[in-house]
């Protein structure tokens, strides 16, 4: 529908229709849970962090297909790699999501985001850019339980 | 006088605008309603001639500002029947209105262990100041539970009003629809010895109130929802509740003297009105007052049953099953406020979707996730009516919701 | 640029009013200003082509109108220096915002006994609903004294703050016209171990604000004193102090979650904005901010020393010992409110005949009984000015002052 | 001065500049106090009720001149007069200073109010009714102490 191409792309889709690692991990993984309060979306990230890798990554709750989309393009990006790239990979897509460039923090352009790239066109639909960055906060929170 | 909806729309300038050169559908008056112009006028022209301080000062302009302020109370009083104008304080918005309620009458009247009665559809302002009273002293919530096509299940209601304190309860449900049979309720309340408090929100602008005939203790709503300006809201109560009632902010004009070790209070309803109200505002919603009136509160009514009809035979006659629509389905029983679940589809993309078409729907959770945990939703669309919507208006959404299933 | 009033005076059409043939003579400012057309038109505007609800919905017309919304609350951060937007939170008024702080700072840090330092010329917004902590809490107040000119006397403030929690004091007087030491009394608070609130309702409208400079931890102001709507006040706190304090209001918008049993309350500012705001008049502020800001804060500081100075030679030329102008001599102490004594006559009788020649000035206890019992009146007349008056209207105002003693 | 004639009749000019009973009165006389939260005028009334007759009356406080003129020619009105006549007197004036004519009661007309007629003024400057009726509301509620 004219317009709207932008938000969804036919890989955002794809991803919403057939999530991948969808689900949840045992402990000794680790998790987190993010709600965006205005559209009630709820989603659980589940990591688990060996040898300072994030080994194994999993999401489930329910949310829209931006909400869903992108965790689930987030897990994929971020599965085997290390802890401090993995941290990286979260900053340089906030980044992407960001209006207003934030002047004092410079962009890692060695970062290819990839297929998440995809994502670049919801920054136009402002009140959608909580939804794509749900699963992001949340995996951040999740991190955050591991060093504790 | 037949209610023409063409001529309505001309008085609200906003359905003029044209976004991306189409007309815009505004389907989110439960959220909040358009202004018509006359609205607009009355507001601009106080602040351009008729500004001023109201009840501190002696001068002319302020003697006419404080006229034209209090006429507006007396407005509201004869607008919902209340006994007197000095019954109708004026708060920010519902939401100060319940708090204010709450606060000021729960921590006078009850204690630890005490119950309060709600419902399973009340909306988040009826629900977090009585968890904050919760937390502050002890009381017990209860909770009339809801029927399979979202109305009231009264079946228990005197069980569930044993020892009862206070039931308080909306006149209509913001997501559901339902209209609960509120005179009904107050007199089950009154027969166990609670006082009852009525979120009016979403039946005052949608159908003649009469607060006498309800018999409520306390009635609250809001002006940005009725044609009015935002930055208003009242609150209606018994003179006598009011009065013994403890005041809630504290500040001028609520005050009969302040000394440097205490203070004693005015009369109601200044002890509330604390500060410098929303004066233009509350000027200019007397003429929303009038605009309501003249068109006939049970004209408007009418009109939005006949909508509700439209509503539900266009959208279950074109999607079947496809849709689910939540509520009464007996437009007598409802009002024009449609939340729904369709193919599937997420509600934030599928408003994302209508609005492509100007159609404008909230999507989310409307400040009731109680009830929407009980619908086993995360969130739902909600298409709400008003005087100004019409028949094209229910097509337009249809044909935007059609569209919808080309993307998902 | 040389500060033009004659061009200014344009700009507000109620100065052009004429009341029984004479123009208005509008020195009632201190209590609440005029608007511009700027802002009138902002209001209007937006009432016409741009009104929805704010943070719910995810139409266009909803995002545009959140953005406006948003805009204004970057606008005030950057027009009183605060560090961030989502440390300005919206009100009702300046009272609401005391009450909020007050209440939920107060509720949650502060036990029986523990001391409040105040001063002897606060507004009752900045009294009473401390007198209410006090009942509910045992706290209790400590009073600044001021000396003869009507300034704090700050001999003793050491002593004073000890032990103090919290020192809650004006900017600026708004009976006697005193500018505060604000930095200096922040300062002292913090060296006490005390959190500092600045009551800024006189003087934010009036100078520049740099609550950074000030070194506060919360401050309050009102839209309707600075060229804004009616309806809408402010309260600036440090991030750090809002994010620890309870809610104030509960109901829509300042939840993360809503359960039968409980509820979590949303990050800063939502969590103490409960239902709708004020979503049109706080649209509407950004223009006056933005009206405000263009003729900048310095040159309105200097057009009211400059009105200051001529008041204060005017009246006491001209009336000598028949007049007592109450609060410090030097104009450069001082904003441009005077509250006076003339003739013995009572200030309702002289406002009354004040108003014959459209003169409009306040006569009462100017919500601050505590500093008229010092003052050893009832009641004064008071005369304050604003960025639209002239030396003529001094003028006026001495003219008319001339013709009461006809009477009495 | 024009258009204030209403208002500051002469015989309320002269009431104001020479009030009558003005003081204090000893037990077992009864007072009350009013307060006008609007302006911070504040009024005292004493009265001393012997048979059924309002045998004393005197007033203090401090106020506008409307308020202190009406309060000195309030007392000369009562003075002397049973209770019954007093209450009269009372509803008769607060008559006079509605705007808006209470329907349902019948305005007594039996009741001269002499001098006080100079107050009828008032009711063209709706602030200053208050002023007015500051006095005759004490009265009643110095009345309603002598039934304690
Ligand atoms: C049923 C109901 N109650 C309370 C409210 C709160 O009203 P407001 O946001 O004006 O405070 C609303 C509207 O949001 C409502 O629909
Ligand atoms: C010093 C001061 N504080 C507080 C207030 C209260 O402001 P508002 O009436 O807007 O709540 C005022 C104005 O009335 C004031 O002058």
């Amino acid at each position: 529908m004219a317009g709207l191409e932008d938000l969804y792309r036919e890989i955002i889709l794809d991803h919403y229709r057939t999530p991948r690692n969808r689900g949840e991990l045992e402990a000794p993984a680790v998790s987190a849970e993010g709600h965006n309060p205005l559209c009630g979306d709820e989603i659980r990230i589940f990591i688990d962090v060996k040898d300072g890798l994030v080994s194994d990554v999993r999401f489930n709750g329910s949310g829209c297909s931006i909400s869903q989309s992108s965790a689930s393009m987030m897990t994929t990006a971020v599965k085997g790699k290390p802890v401090d790239q993995v941290r990286a990979i979260v900053k340089r897509f906030k980044q992407m999501m960001t209006l207003d460039e934030d002047e004092n923090s410079t962009i890692d352009e060695s970062i290819n985001l990839g297929d998440l790239e995809a994502l670049q066109g919801v920054v136009k639909f402002p009140v959608r850019i909580k939804c794509a960055t749900l699963g992001w906060n949340t995996l951040l929170d999740a991190l955050a339980e591991t060093g504790k | 006088m037949t209610f023409d909806v063409a001529a309505i729309r001309k008085d609200f300038p906003v359905l003029h605008r044209l976004v991306n050169d189409k007309p815009l559908v505004y389907l989110d008056s439960a959220n909040t309603s358009q202004k018509p112009q006359v609205v607009i006028d009355a507001l601009a022209n106080f602040m351009k001639h008729g500004y001023a301080p109201i009840n501190r000062s002696a001068y002319q302009l302020a003697a006419e500002a404080t006229d034209a302020f209090e006429a507006t109370r007396s407005a509201l009083a004869t607008f919902i029947n209340a006994p007197k104008a000095n019954e109708v304080v004026f708060t920010k918005n519902a939401t100060e209105a319940l708090n204010l309620v709450i606060m000021s009458w729960g921590r006078a009247n009850l204690k630890a262990g005490d119950a309060v009665l709600l419902t399973h559809m009340e909306h988040h302002a009826n629900i977090v100041p009585w968890h904050m009273l919760v937390a502050e002293r002890g009381i017990q919530l209860r909770w009339v539970p809801l029927t399979s096509d979202g109305q009231l299940d009264l079946t228990d209601l005197d069980s569930l009003l044993k020892d009862v304190k206070v039931f308080s309860f909306t006149s209509m449900s913001n997501v559901l629809g339902t209209i609960n049979p509120v005179q009904r309720l107050c007199a089950a309340a009154h027969n166990a010895g609670a006082i009852a408090i009525v979120d009016a929100c979403q039946s005052v602008p949608h159908q003649p109130t009469d607060v006498q005939a309800w018999g409520a203790d306390f009635a609250v709503f809001s002006s940005h929802k009725m044609c009015g300006p935002s930055g208003v809201g009242v609150l209606w109560g018994r003179e006598s509740l009011l009065e013994a009632m403890p005041p809630f902010l504290g500040g001028g004009n609520m005050i009969a003297d302040v000394r440097l070790d205490g203070f004693t209070t005015a009369e109601v309803p200044a002890k509330f009105e604390a500060g410098t109200p929303a004066i233009a505002e509350i000027v200019a919603l007397n003429s929303a007052v009038k605009y309501l009136t003249n068109l006939g509160m049970h004209n408007v009514r009418q009109h939005e049953i006949e909508l509700s009809t439209y509503v539900l035979n266009t959208l279950n006659s074109r999607f079947g099953d496809d849709i689910t629509i939540h509520g009464p389905t007996n437009p007598e029983l409802r009002g024009a406020t449609f939340s729904f679940a369709f193919r599937g589809i997420h509600p934030h993309d599928l408003s994302q979707v209508l609005d492509q078409t100007n159609v404008c729907v909230r999507a989310g959770h409307h400040c009731a996730k109680p009830l929407m945990r009980i619908l086993g939703a995360n969130a739902t669309v909600r298409a709400s009516f008003y005087l100004y919507n019409t028949t094209q208006e229910v097509d337009a959404l249809a044909d935007a919701l059609d569209s919808a299933s080309d993307i998902f």
